[in-house]
């Protein structure tokens, strides 16, 4: 009685360890607390949070996006991981994609946003995308198949990377997806993969629960850039990795919150390129305005 | 005493387009014994099933006596293999007898047909006519008012045959109920029966009664009037 | 072969098989990676830190109570229908299609569904997964076995006035009980299986959740030792439930051979 | 009723069934969003679309191949395995735990297997799975049927010399047939089932792939599409491929009721 | 002609604990007929078994004739219901005859049994009885040199019993096969044997062997010799 609860529902990202030092530390005070339930299935929470059965969720960027342009009612409170993804070669090393031509690189999803970065580098740089054997597996899989060393190379994000780097001698870290951006936008690698994403149902009654939540957010931020020891243990006891390699990881992800101006004109500069090559992927459109918060 | 127990009037049967039984008329008294004879397959247990209510009929009447409590001896075994010889008993009288009157009236049938010492045992463990001996007790477990009885005697040696021969006859006499007995014996049914019909044709009709006068207790196979009874029905055989 | 070398032999020969499996994994896992394949031992070790960390139990006793009210369920709706089926043409005809149907339709979509009817109810997912999934199993199992009863004892039952009620427990039952049991012993499996899978991906605890995570993060050894678990859960059950069950419920039957 | 209107009510009450899911399904989907639940015509729609793409013809033969494969192997073995070990005693004692564990091994952990065996080729993984999935439903099912053949009848055909290959024809296929019929058509459901799990994760054409695409997607009218895709496949083998074998194999019982 | 085609020796068998054989000799001739008869339960079934090779003896000695052709006819039918009547007999003929002669031997056999009619009918559309003639026909349709007949007028009438009777002495007349005969009913026993075993006690043993030397087609019931082996035979059932 009383007691307030935030539902909160998110995969194993980085994204989500500042939510759980609030849910740990309590930070929203003693009335509120914060539930986190942790679950791969980006379905189940979309359609949890229409039904309003949970509040927030971390999802990926484009896909919070595309489900508020098919009507559904939520926000983008911010974005938070904005570099994960690296190519791994096997037994060779790749400067650039053109190294890849007439070799296997494996994707995880035929339409999702590795397979839009990975198109939209070719196409920038003039190379057929029949030029490299692109393959669809499921990450893990992916993963396993190139350890097998039946894969030339595999685009993967963080920890998975450090994980195989530290299981396999002949893999070699080759192409980092952020920098290859940074060259087509002015320097500038910063990629909006995950956001945090409310409903407008919880929003219009809790404005400022939302805003105390979304502050405490970026001060979590800090502190897991600041105590990367101490949000490895959290991961670790969260999402049972081991934190020794979480720990690890933590170099090759960026995890930061920005000014919401800044943030806003870097996920509308991604949504755009996107909206060259897939638009399905963000729903066939630009979100208007009021997706952002 | 003389109400109809059962009356079947125009009675026809055919199994998809092979008619078996066509034009059956009978009665039967109460305490009558009627015996059907007639050769395999002419339709003798057709009509059973048909008045045990386990077939239908395609056309005519049928009535039995209201709240008739009735009982048989089905050709085949139909034994609960699950149950022990004595269960077996038990499962048809819980309907009919108190549990009290059902132990009594089981004991005194199984020591009757020869079963007594296999009380416990389960029907995979009986041999042919034990199984037979054992389908007969069921029929009289439940002290019922009109008894059908198909080939009840069938794998049973000649002595055994008597001693359930006289066990059916005491009971007969005790509980005053009826009996339609199938058998393809003559001289059993002129031996147990008030009556015999000779079921025969194709489609089959009952083609001759015989009546019996003699009381049971004092006939015997060579007593002229039955001698001349069996002589006919060998040659009603002869000619179907 | 007195009865004590008898059974021992028999469960020498059993052992020998889950043996032989053992040495060609081992065989097998030392010529990859663990991230690919874990060895025994690895797999061995991830289980005691599971056993110790004390989360092995806590799964289990979670899993195994979803795993047995969704499947109790399937079993009593598995029995209900059959008999309903078996003995109304109409809902025979009607229900037969939809049956089907619920057999057709892939587990993700079943997800979609269960979102919609149960909302976050963690507990409620897998248990409506493992019915939806077990149901048919027992159901065409059982409606098959009563296709196989002897009518014969039937219509005697029927003849000597047994009630419905006698006629189901003493004819359809015992009949039916070889079947159950075998209808029980495959879906069961099936049950199993659907709780993981509806843990593995719409729960946040039970054995399929741990799978989940050991398989997000490539943890194969843990992947491996979660299947352990669940490989003598199954033997358990086979073994301690069903088979005893299996040799009461026929033992009327003479031994062949 | 002469058979003409039979069979007409025949279909009408199966009709009837289906069109009070499709109701019900209507009247829900006109709560939620399409992406949490399309409408039957929002689906009726995807699935248009997919015929005109030709993606659908092609994905279907892709799948039902695979599925044939696999379940028709899964069958063989099935029927082997169940002779085998009903009739040796130390090989039964041998394998059945070994079934067990195959049949509790969760998907996940065979995926990982079938990597290690199988490494990318495309088709191998889904045929691997199904016949993992299916042989333990077929081989029971076989297995069991198998203990309720009338010995007796074996007992007279080996009194009169008939060879293995006789007794088997004559009598163990013709006993086993309605079980069989039943072992398939369970099985097959299971079959559809794997062959769209493993195409789901694990492959980049067939029916599973094109749900996996729409799952992650977020494309839930697709998703229900190539649901009805599969519903409509399996009614095609039951009612066309299975229900009329059944009828012919069982023509010598006499019809009841 | 008079080798042995069977010969046991000390043979015993029990169910369990339950000993129901003990101390079986036993010889056949070639061309012999010998009846077994005894008491309901008392072996007699299990014996045949063990001769068939049905069931395995728990001690003793069986020794059958090298190469012998053995049939049976059965207690309980066994006949395969998913083949026609005359597949029936087409099965077990295959080993042992050729096409032409099984078909002839079929429709003859068939005629004799009075099944002509059925040949294509399945086994659930038989009445008992004419089960009972199928797999007597069967029994006889792949020539035997030994028969084994358990019960094999069960359930037949008097007229079509005298045909079968006729059938099967024919038969033996033409094709000199040996006969094992089960029966409860001693009239068939002396109208068909040689020999007559009875078999008695617990464990059983036989008890009694009866000769009968008068031809089989001059034998009737009520000459003198029979009729004393009748009598003998009756005191036997009494006392057991
Ligand atoms: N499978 C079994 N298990 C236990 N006991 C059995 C089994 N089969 C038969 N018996 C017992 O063995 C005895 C002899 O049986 P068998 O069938 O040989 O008798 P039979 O002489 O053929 O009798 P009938 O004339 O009634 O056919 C019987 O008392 C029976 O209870
Ligand atoms: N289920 C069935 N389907 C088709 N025909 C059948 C069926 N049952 C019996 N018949 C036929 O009906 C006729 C009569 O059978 P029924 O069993 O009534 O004979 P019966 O007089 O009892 O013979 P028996 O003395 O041999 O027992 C037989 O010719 C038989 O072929
Ligand atoms: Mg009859
Ligand atoms: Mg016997």
């Amino acid at each position: 009685e009383g007691i307030k609860k935030i539902k909160v529902q998110t995969p194993t990202t980085v994204g989500a360890l500042p939510v759980l030092w609030m849910a740990e530390e309590g930070v929203l005070g003693e009335d509120i607390e914060i539930d986190v339930k942790i679950s791969a299935d980006h379905n189940r929470a979309i359609s949890l949070i229409a039904k309003n059965e949970i509040d927030m969720m971390l999802t990926g960027v484009n896909v919070g996006a595309k489900v508020f342009n098919k009507g559904i009612n939520i926000k983008l409170l911010n974005a938070n991981i904005w570099a994960i993804d690296y190519v791994l070669t096997n037994g060779f090393e790749a400067d650039t994609w053109e190294d890849l031509q007439g070799k296997t690189l494996s994707l995880p999803l035929l339409g999702g946003p590795l397979d839009f970065l990975v198109r939209y580098f070719l196409d920038k740089e003039g190379i057929a995308s029949e030029e490299i054997n692109l393959v669809y597996k499921p990450l893990q899989n992916g993963a396993r198949t190139f350890m097998m060393g039946k894969l030339d190379a595999i685009l993967l994000p963080e920890p998975l990377v450090t994980k195989i780097l530290s299981n396999n001698d002949k893999a070699s870290l080759s192409i980092n997806i952020q920098d290859e951006w940074a060259k087509h936008h002015n320097g500038d690698g910063r990629i909006p993969f995950v956001g945090l994403f409310v409903s407008n149902n919880f929003l219009e009654e809790n404005q400022q629960l939302t805003d105390s939540f979304n502050d405490y957010y970026k001060i979590g931020v800090n502190w897991v850039n600041n105590n990367p020891e101490e949000a490895a243990e959290l991961a670790a006891k969260y999402y049972g990795m081991p934190a020794q390699l979480i720990l690890k990881s933590f170099n090759r992800v960026k995890l930061d919150c920005y000014p919401v101006l800044e943030e806003n004109k870097l996920i509308e500069r991604y949504f755009r390129d996107i909206m060259t090559l897939y638009p399905e992927m963000i729903g066939g459109k630009l979100p208007d305005e009021s997706f952002y918060f | 005493m003389s109400a109809n127990l059962l009356s079947i009037k125009n009675l026809a049967k055919s199994y998809n387009a092979y008619e078996v039984l066509a034009d059956i008329n009978f009665e039967l008294k109460d305490g009558e014994i009627v015996a059907f004879i007639g050769s395999s397959g002419s339709g003798k247990t057709t009509l059973f099933n048909i008045i045990a209510g386990l077939l239908d009929r395609d056309v005519g009447e049928l009535t039995l006596k209201e709240g008739l409590r009735l009982a048989c001896v089905f050709q085949e075994p139909r034994l609960l293999p699950w149950k022990s010889v004595e269960d077996n008993l038990t499962f048809v009288q819980q309907n009919f007898l108190t549990e009290k009157e059902g132990a009594a009236l089981r004991e005194y049938l199984l020591k009757g047909v020869g079963l007594i010492d296999f009380r416990d045992s389960f029907p995979g463990e009986l041999s042919g006519g034990m199984k037979q001996r054992l389908e007969f007790a069921r029929a009289l477990s439940i002290k019922p008012d009109l008894l059908l009885l198909d080939e009840p005697f069938k794998s049973i040696d000649t002595g055994l045959k008597i001693k359930l021969r006289e066990l059916l006859l005491k009971n007969w006499q005790e509980e005053a109920y009826s009996i339609l007995l199938i058998t393809h014996d003559p001289r059993e049914a002129v031996l147990l029966a008030d009556r015999i019909c000779f079921l025969a044709g194709q489609p089959a009709g009952i083609e001759k009664e015989f009546k019996i006068r003699i009381p049971q207790g004092e006939r015997g196979l060579a007593d002229k009037g039955i001698y001349s009874i069996l002589q006919e029905i060998a040659d009603l055989y002869l000619m179907d | 072969m007195n009865h004590f070398t008898s059974s021992f032999f028999k469960i020498a020969v059993g052992t020998a098989g889950v043996l032989a499996v053992l040495l060609l994994w081992g065989g097998l896992s030392s010529r990859f990676s663990s991230l690919i394949l874990p060895s025994p031992l690895e797999t061995a070790q991830v289980l005691i830190e599971l056993l110790e960390s004390g989360i092995l139990v806590t799964f289990i006793l979670i899993t195994v109570k979803r795993t047995m009210i969704g499947y109790s369920g399937a079993i009593i709706a598995g029995l209900v229908f059959a008999f309903f089926l078996r003995y109304s043409k109409f809902w025979r005809l009607f229900f037969r299609p939809l049956i089907t149907i619920m057999q057709t339709i892939p587990p993700v979509v079943w997800l979609v569904l269960a979102v919609i009817w149960f909302g976050i109810a963690d507990d409620l997912t897998p248990i409506f997964l493992i019915f939806i999934v077990s149901f048919p199993v027992v159901f065409i199992n059982i409606y098959h076995g009563l296709g196989n009863i002897d009518y014969g004892l039937v219509e005697m039952a029927r003849f000597y006035h047994c009630s419905r009620k006698q006629i189901f427990f003493d004819i359809y039952l015992p009949s039916l009980l070889p079947h159950l049991m075998s209808a029980i012993s495959i879906g069961l499996a099936f049950a199993w299986k659907s709780t993981v899978f509806a843990e593995f991906v719409g729960s946040s605890s039970g054995i399929g959740f741990a799978l989940s995570v050991a398989n997000n993060n490539l943890q194969t050894d843990r992947l491996f030792a979660w299947s352990i678990v669940l490989i003598v859960l199954m033997f358990s059950f086979e073994y301690l439930i069903i088979k005893p069950l299996k040799k009461y419920v026929m033992r009327w039957e003479p031994d062949v051979g």
